[in-house]
């Protein structure tokens, strides 16, 4: 994939999470399944075994089960900043729907695109950046050409 | 130094400064080094190829430049007018002496990189033939470059003091006659 | 559609055209002229263009580094030492900063920068004492490292 | 060779198609490409461009929203501890109050039978900004000593402005559990909300947790901003004259240190401030006035201590702890 034709982002965060206190950036977590599908067995698998677990461990995020008549199960991901994701887990295995889970919740829910660098700052400088006159010697007298 | 407004801190690194070189006594290859480096902006940490950062420089006594050896009469410039026949050739004897300012122009002109900002960087270098400059171009300057090489002293600048401490080799007899 | 004739359902089998063009134009659509929208043309320019990507990568860290270096020069010479000096003294004095780090501190630390500078300049010096030795030269012979000094 | 697999996957689909037939089977799964998609997309895009976007729906009016279990969430996920009737009424503002009656009225529902026993934010919300608006300037007088009583009220001014209070309120998830009459709610009301929330925390818990809350998530709004982006001060020099004065230090002597091509249009001047024959501060422009300007701007930010490369500020939850209670008991 060419770099110019893809959309990119320098990285930050929302709302300068983690500088005052870490917030989880997933608010809301939604699975949607069938109950009959086969499609939907590792996430019917996981509902047994993880989902508990999953939701005493992270209280902040409001985890809904939804059964329904879908062929394809899929997770609803919203973020606090807005951003909804979805994530397609048809005959996925209840340890990689854990897997999957846990990412989700990890990430901070900014658009996932080319990152340009891999650090960024506001202010780079802290003794001030380079300009002509930084390392001159300074010049009272105008410049003139000696005779 | 810190803690400049945004914009005013951007107008003072990317500002362009200017540049006066003295080509007394100095040869024009290492005044064209000088100069084509301050064009491009290769002096300067912020430099990039596509930022357009070079400065300007300002070469004053272009003819009074010194070419070592015997290239007054055996450097050649060629060009061609592009009709039958049309190749000249001058001694850099010949073109200084119709154009003061011309070798040290293309010896600069020939030291920069060949794209298209080239003609933008020679905008941005004004050579003079003498020692005057016009009382704009001198509000401009914010440095005066040290020449490359120390000017040898004339025969004539010297004292007849030093002339005489000079030690001598040999002395001349007497009877000897100048050819 | 219906097709009860086995020719038709025959004919009608294979990839759309439609969905074989997008794959590639949608690579495609910031390009100039007709390479943006006409497959023919779209396709070739794709290919090139992800060619000169798959070698822009190995480029472009050739060209970053040769950048750095210009610009940690320009450094190095407002504070009247050359880049090979600098580099070596640093070296030899265990600094491990690599030049994308140094090329960084030039341009938004001038003061770093500057202690750096003097430290390469340090090493220099002592290097050039060391190679003296008790700083006299053999007679008739002329030290380039004493007029160095 | 593809001839005749083209011929075999013919015969066979063609079987199976017959059995479908029979059976009258409706659909089997197609691994291929979706060819119905392209027209699909099509209709959907000319339906877009007819029709325009369809409208916001509240969150809460889709699937999936239990208010109880989100409201219960907030807290936690912001590590607080809220009392959970506060925080629900914390979230119901008066406009909602006033477009349920008014929608209960329409439908004809007996207002005695079903009294509508909705508490407002109105005072959540009064005592929260109050004590925003104390806290913050606490906070900024204790960071910036140095710093006059207008450029604190500026500072504190820009953070419960209603762009910065909006912007962090819509990031903490405020904006899905906001009780508005109108969606999208409006952005005073998401500030009026944002405020009750916080007086809900000052209710429920202690001011030191309040003030926490406001330390890290509206404090941290002022990193990399310019002081003067937010006070907007038109004469600095006459600025830097009185704190000078009022500090007993000479006054400062503008002098031109440096300048480059000026007699171009792209001119630039370094104009040093002395003050008793030191250097207080330089700053560059493009014109004499401007450089000068620059140069008190300098000397100000030096002034007040609030430079770029000042130390950063103390976010940690256990050292800050201590000068925070001295900051607002003596409030």
């Amino acid at each position: 994939m060419t770099s110019r034709g893809t959309t990119s982002r320098f990285l930050k965060s929302v709302l300068q999470n983690g500088v005052g206190r870490y917030v989880c950036q997933l608010k809301r977590v939604s699975i949607l399944f069938s109950k009959k599908n086969q499609g939907s067995l590792g996430v019917r698998d996981f509902i047994e075994d993880g989902i508990v677990d999953y939701a005493k461990k992270n209280p902040g995020t409001v985890v809904y089960v939804s059964p329904q008549p879908a062929r394809v199960p899929k997770i609803v991901a919203e973020y606090l900043n807005g951003n909804v994701k979805e994530e397609i887990i048809t005959n996925k295995t209840s340890l990689e729907i854990s897997q999957l889970m846990t990412k989700l919740t990890n990430q901070s829910g900014l658009d996932i695109i080319r990152i340009r660098k891999p650090f960024h700052t506001d202010s780079p400088s802290i003794q001030g950046l380079w300009h002509p006159f930084t390392n001159r010697p300074p010049a009272i007298d105008p410049i003139m050409p000696r005779p | 130094m810190s803690s400049f407004s945004r914009s005013a801190q951007q107008w003072a690194t990317f500002a362009r400064s200017w540049f006066l070189i003295d080509a007394r006594m100095q040869p024009p290859g290492k005044i064209a080094t000088m100069c084509s480096i301050r064009l491009q902006g290769k002096h300067k940490p912020i430099y990039h190829a596509l930022s357009d950062c070079g400065d300007h420089v300002v070469v004053i006594n272009s003819k009074h430049i010194a070419f070592s050896g015997n290239k007054w009469e055996q450097k050649v410039y060629s060009s061609h007018t592009g009709y039958p026949g049309g190749f000249k050739q001058v001694t850099a004897a010949q073109l200084h002496h119709k154009d003061p300012k011309a070798i040290v122009k293309l010896a600069v002109y020939g030291m920069l990189p060949r794209n298209l900002s080239r003609r933008t960087m020679m905008q941005r270098l004004h050579i003079f033939p003498e020692h005057e400059l016009p009382e704009d171009i001198k509000a401009n300057l914010t440095e005066e470059l040290p020449q490359p090489r120390d000017i040898p002293r004339k025969l004539s600048e010297y004292t007849q003091e030093e002339i005489d401490a000079f030690p001598r080799l040999f002395t001349l007899p007497e009877d000897y006659t100048m050819k | 559609m219906v097709f009860l004739t086995l020719p038709c359902w025959i004919r009608n089998r294979g990839t759309d055209r439609f969905w074989k063009v997008q794959e590639i134009v949608k690579h495609a659509r910031h390009f100039r002229g007709r390479k943006n929208r006409c497959y023919r043309l779209a396709m070739r320019a794709v290919r090139r263009a992800f060619v000169y990507a798959t070698k822009g990568r190995k480029l472009k860290k050739r060209n970053m580094r040769t950048l750095w270096i210009s610009r940690i020069a320009a450094a190095t010479r407002e504070h009247g030492m050359k880049y090979p000096v600098l580099m070596h003294n640093l070296a030899t004095s265990s600094v491990q900063l690599n030049r994308r780090v140094i090329c960084d501190l030039a341009i938004t630390e001038p003061r770093s920068f500057l202690s750096l500078a003097k430290l390469a300049r340090a090493r220099q010096q002592e290097g050039f004492r060391a190679a003296l030795g008790d700083g006299k030269e053999p007679p008739g012979v002329f030290s380039r490292v004493v007029m160095l000094q | 060779m593809a001839a005749v697999h083209l011929i075999n996957r013919a015969v066979a689909t063609f079987g199976n198609n017959c059995q479908r037939v029979c059976r009258n089977v409706s659909f089997t799964q197609v691994r291929e490409k979706k060819r119905w998609m392209r027209a699909y997309t099509r209709i959907m895009a000319l339906k877009l461009k007819l029709e325009g976007p369809p409208k916001p729906t509240p969150r809460s009016h889709q699937p999936n929203w239990d208010y109880h279990a989100e409201v219960q969430a907030f807290g936690i996920r912001l590590n607080e501890d809220f009392l959970p009737d506060l925080l629900k009424s914390a979230f119901v503002n008066p406009c909602y109050v006033q477009a349920e009656q008014e929608r209960r009225r329409a439908l004809g529902v007996d207002s005695e039978a079903t009294a509508l026993t909705l508490k407002d934010n109105i005072q959540l919300s009064k005592s929260g900004a109050d004590f925003t608006k104390s806290f913050l300037s606490d906070w900024c007088r204790a960071s910036f000593p140095n710093m006059p009583a207008e450029g604190v009220e500026s500072i504190v001014g820009h953070l419960s402005n209603p762009p910065v209070v909006t912007n962090v309120a819509k990031n903490l998830g405020v904006e899905d559990l906001t009780m508005s009459g109108t969606f999208p709610a409006p952005d005073h009301v998401l500030q009026s909300t944002f405020m009750a929330v916080i007086g809900a925390l000052l209710e429920s818990s202690s001011s030191q947790r309040a003030g926490l809350f406001l330390r890290d998530f509206m404090v941290t709004q002022l990193i990399g901003k310019d002081l003067f982006d937010m006070w907007p001060v038109v004469n600095p020099m006459g600025l830097l004259v009185e704190e000078l004065t009022k500090r007993n230090i000479p006054l400062p002597e503008p002098r031109l240190i440096r300048s480059a091509g000026a007699s171009t249009v792209l001119p630039l001047y370094f104009v040093g401030l002395y003050s008793d024959k030191k250097l207080l501060a330089q700053g560059p422009g493009e014109t004499l006035a401007v450089a000068e300007e620059e140069a008190a701007r300098v000397a100000l930010r030096k002034l007040f201590g609030y430079t770029e490369n000042r130390r950063p500020d103390d976010f940690s939850p256990q050292q800050h702890q201590q000068p925070m209670i001295e900051s607002v008991s003596s409030n």
